[in-house]
């Protein structure tokens, strides 16, 4: 393994301590629960609470984005575990302020499980929590709502938080979420895979110089494998998936998210925002902002992927909200 | 006829230290099952939390069934997460609830107890027969369990019957396609793989029966 | 190799046209010159002119530390290779506002040739270019003078932007930059080698278990290579240098980089952190800021350093100064 | 005595070419001799150069011997970058500047030509003899060729006895401890590995020994 941990059993409590650690001016984790992560400045009088939460080993996702602005709080679970009741519950009494709070992760059963349960012990306090699962992993599923949640994660938690900071009601932010997220599309292509702390093992085999399209951030199958093509060609099967998924018609405009799942370069990001770009162009499809970097990892995985979100005004102003968390500082 | 298959706290103790020693030894095996059609975990999470079932096991002396596995059921519902954690954790709990605050059960007894852990993990999973889960071991399985109970066969012989059921429950989830869980997104590409829930159940069904056996010998 | 590219002549190029397209709010190439990114904001009235730069594989080492606030170029060579002198001196002419410039970047003896032939050249049309080569890796040499820059030309750019935006002239950019590098330490391990998209193959041989200490981020040998050890254990023989190194006492205050070298996920960064706060805390040391993530990559290596900036009054405020540079925003 | 010896633009140009095709040829070797004691580019390096040569020599064909090599200097200090660059870029522009613009040169005259370009390495690079970089190759031969056209040696012959000298240099680098370039931070890991740039400066002087023999034959 081509990493440097203590005791496996241990890594997930270790970097939480090291992060609130580091982040202390915005973070901080709960005394009585070491699973949740919750910003400094949470409750915020009258505001809805906004919470983030699956496994761990997709750093900065979840906790990355808890602060000033996103997130009230992250619940954390084990590396590619969605995390138990308790926390998603302790995270509830934590952050409400009265107006409700929001659920919001990527669509895994474990997951919905889980929080769930987590809910259903909040309503027993009275506290009403909504959930928005995130779906934007196109190729993981015709039917939409079976969709696993990747890398747009990160537009669908921005926009319901700023609709959240903005002073929207648990409705409001709801709706908010779930135009994001039915605006919003990823396909990813993954290189290899992640090494786990626990096995010290590649958590699935794949031959260096193969690929396989639509894999998932937990390396569920995605759509084929074969031997890597040219950048080029992979950014266009991509888009050739996303654009009608999204419908986009020139004169749209999105946002892009061009994400790595942790051992692909920035210069590679670069090089296939290029194409993603000119395809764009072509197509007078308009860019109001690109997001290009580590957004969702699966820790030390090679791939990447590209996420479109199609935005109006409201979703615009939600994407460009400042927020000062410590993996997602925007002025 | 099951009065003299009485199974106390010594019992099911050795179970639960079995089954953490099942997890351990059977990590790196069911999160390779994981890996073709879930998140390579399965293993791992149960190693997780059955690691502080033992931690805590101590503490738990003076509890009866039902408190001694809602303890169980909550530490692996607490550390677990995933998918195995509300699961097997609600499992544990409902089977515990089953034994009525009790030290000792008879045999048709902790037929019930399986009775009404399986129902946790069907009400909460939402999964029946042929979904490719856990529950293809654990539903058949029980069901024998009940059916043996009813015509009063002796308990080994029963709960060896009960566990060729089960395996042959397992192993139907080879050539399915998934309904449930992380491979339904497989669609035909779980084809041809274990379901890793249905093996680690298969495998906490034999620590019951190879106990079952030093208790009965 | 498990990276997706086209062809690997061409991929600086590629880079830098989606870098400055997906961020064309804040920089653009020269046209004259497609291996110089400028700020848009360059050059800045009576404002001493920063110029960073070097090889690139670095990312986002140079390209994205240019901004507001930050750095008015890069200079980018092609991977792991100084920039030749004509874009230096090309980017001296893009951004001088009358005040002189500064070059700065890691003390490589192919840099110095070129980007001392760009200041030449600059010379010659009566610029005054001043140099401070960034010397940071303290177990590259034993004199100082001979030491490589790794991570730490973060801090010592970020120090010298901030001087020169808050109007010091060149002397006293200078004098800042040589401060920061003066007070400035890394160390790092390496846990195998970036790919070369030209070659496709690893850059040198490091089996995976194995670790190698003081590695240089072009995979220049370090101090000793050996099997991975417990993290914790890597931290505190990494401290055991840097603390004696900076002389630091009870009291002192420092910055902290934990940084990726590529493939390293932020959870083991977090982990290694952990314990740099521990042994920090002991020794009376205060953290004045910390700084997790990649910095300074060498593409996909696996690796990470620590760099530790003992910070005063003067330095705190440089660090502290706000930036919206596409990789280093700070409000 | 090297009247006879006129080598022309189709000389220098086949010279030309030539290195461009080592330099594909070469470049991973000329990378991997670069990965244990300096960062593993080298080859690369040259043929991102003499890529831009090969694109741009069709162009120069009017251009005196001079201004060729100005260009092909120019060029590679443009497109190479590191220490490569500057060395072998500037030393390409001296040797060139040595011609005084003649369309061609007399052996002797190519002697002072090696001459004026391993005084620009020098100078720019400032090491010397066995400070373990191209200088242990180039050096010595220069001084050789030098030697040998002082002698009135037939060209072939003295170009042959300087390319031995000049392999011996190259070889010398191997035990040495580095004092300039990367390899210097190695101090004595650096014993044992052969330095790149004496690699490829002996590959580039086989060029021009190759060649000669085709022209004199
Ligand atoms: N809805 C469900 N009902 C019953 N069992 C399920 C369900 N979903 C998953 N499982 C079981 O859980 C197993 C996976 O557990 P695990 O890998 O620990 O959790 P996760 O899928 O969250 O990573 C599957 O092999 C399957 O047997
Ligand atoms: N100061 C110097 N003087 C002469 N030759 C040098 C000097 N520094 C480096 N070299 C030569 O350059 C070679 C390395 O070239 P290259 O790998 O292309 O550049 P870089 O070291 O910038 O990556 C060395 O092997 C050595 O022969
Ligand atoms: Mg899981
Ligand atoms: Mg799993
Ligand atoms: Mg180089
Ligand atoms: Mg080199």
């Amino acid at each position: 393994m081509r990493r440097l941990i203590n005791d496996p059993y241990e890594i997930v409590e270790e970097m939480l301590q090291g992060y609130v650690k580091a982040f202390n001016k915005q973070v901080k984790l709960l005394e009585h629960d070491g699973r949740v992560v919750v910003s400094k400045n949470a409750p915020k009088k009258d505001k809805v609470g906004v919470i983030v939460g699956g496994g761990s080993g997709h750093e900065p996702l979840f906790l990355g984005y808890v602060g000033d602005g996103f997130a009230d709080a992250a619940v954390i679970g084990n590396i590619n575990t969605s995390p138990s009741p308790e926390p998603c519950y302790n995270s509830v009494k934590a952050v409400d302020a009265g107006k409700g709070c929001i659920y919001l992760y990527g669509n895994y059963a474990g997951d919905v499980m889980n929080f769930d349960i987590g809910a259903e012990m909040a309503a027993e306090d009275g506290i009403r929590v909504e959930t928005v699962l995130v779906t934007d992993d196109v190729i993981s599923s015709t039917d939409v709502e079976g969709r696993r949640g990747i890398a747009g994660d990160f537009f669908v938690f921005k926009v319901a938080a700023a609709a959240a900071e903005e002073g929207h009601d648990l409705d409001g932010v709801v709706a908010a979420a779930k135009k994001a997220n039915a605006n919003c599309a990823t396909m990813g292509v993954a290189l290899g895979a992640a090494e786990h702390p626990t096995t010290g093992k590649e958590m699935f085999e794949m031959d260096s110089g193969d690929m396989e399209i639509g894999m998932g951030i937990h390396g569920e199958p995605g759509v084929r494998r074969g031997k890597t093509e040219p950048a080029d060609a992979v950014v266009k099967e991509i888009m050739d998936v996303l654009v009608p998924e999204l419908k986009l018609v020139k004169g749209d405009e999105v946002c892009v998210l061009v994400n790595s799942l942790g051992a692909t370069p920035l210069m590679d990001l670069f090089v296939a925002y290029r194409k993603v770009a000119e395809i764009l162009e072509e197509l007078g499809v308009g860019v109001h902002k690109t997001f290009i970097g580590s957004y969702a990892s699966t820790m030390n995985m090679p791939g990447s992927s590209v996420t479109l979100l199609k935005v109006d005004a409201d979703l615009k102003r939600f994407i460009d909200y400042p927020t000062n968390a410590p993996y997602f500082v925007q002025i | 006829m099951y009065e003299n298959t009485v199974l106390g706290k010594a019992y099911f103790t050795r179970v639960i230290v079995d089954m953490a020693a099942m997890a351990e030894r059977e990590r790196d095996y069911l999160a390779q099952l994981d890996s073709p059609i879930g998140d390579g975990d399965h293993g791992i999470n149960l190693s997780i939390g059955f690691r502080e079932v033992t931690k805590k096991l101590p503490e738990w002396e003076n509890e009866n069934l039902t408190s001694l596995f809602k303890k169980v059921g909550m530490t692996l519902l607490g550390k677990v997460g995933g998918a195995a954690g509300p699961l097997y954790g609600g499992f544990f709990m409902k089977f515990g609830e089953a034994a009525n605050n009790k030290e000792e059960v008879t045999f048709d007894e902790l037929a019930l107890m399986f009775k009404s852990g399986i129902e946790l993990i069907e009400s909460r999973g939402k999964a029946v027969i042929a979904d490719k889960t856990m529950v293809d071991t654990l539903r058949p399985f029980t069901d024998a369990l009940l059916a043996a109970v009813e015509a009063e066969i002796e308990p080994l012989t029963a709960f060896e019957q009960c566990l060729q059921v089960a395996e042959k429950g397992r192993d139907s989830t080879i050539p399915l396609i998934a309904k449930k869980g992380r491979a339904v997104r497989l669609g035909e590409r779980a084809i041809g793989h274990l379901d890793p829930g249905s093996a680690s159940s298969y495998m906490i069904l034999n620590i019951f029966y190879d106990n079952l056996k030093k208790e009965l010998a």
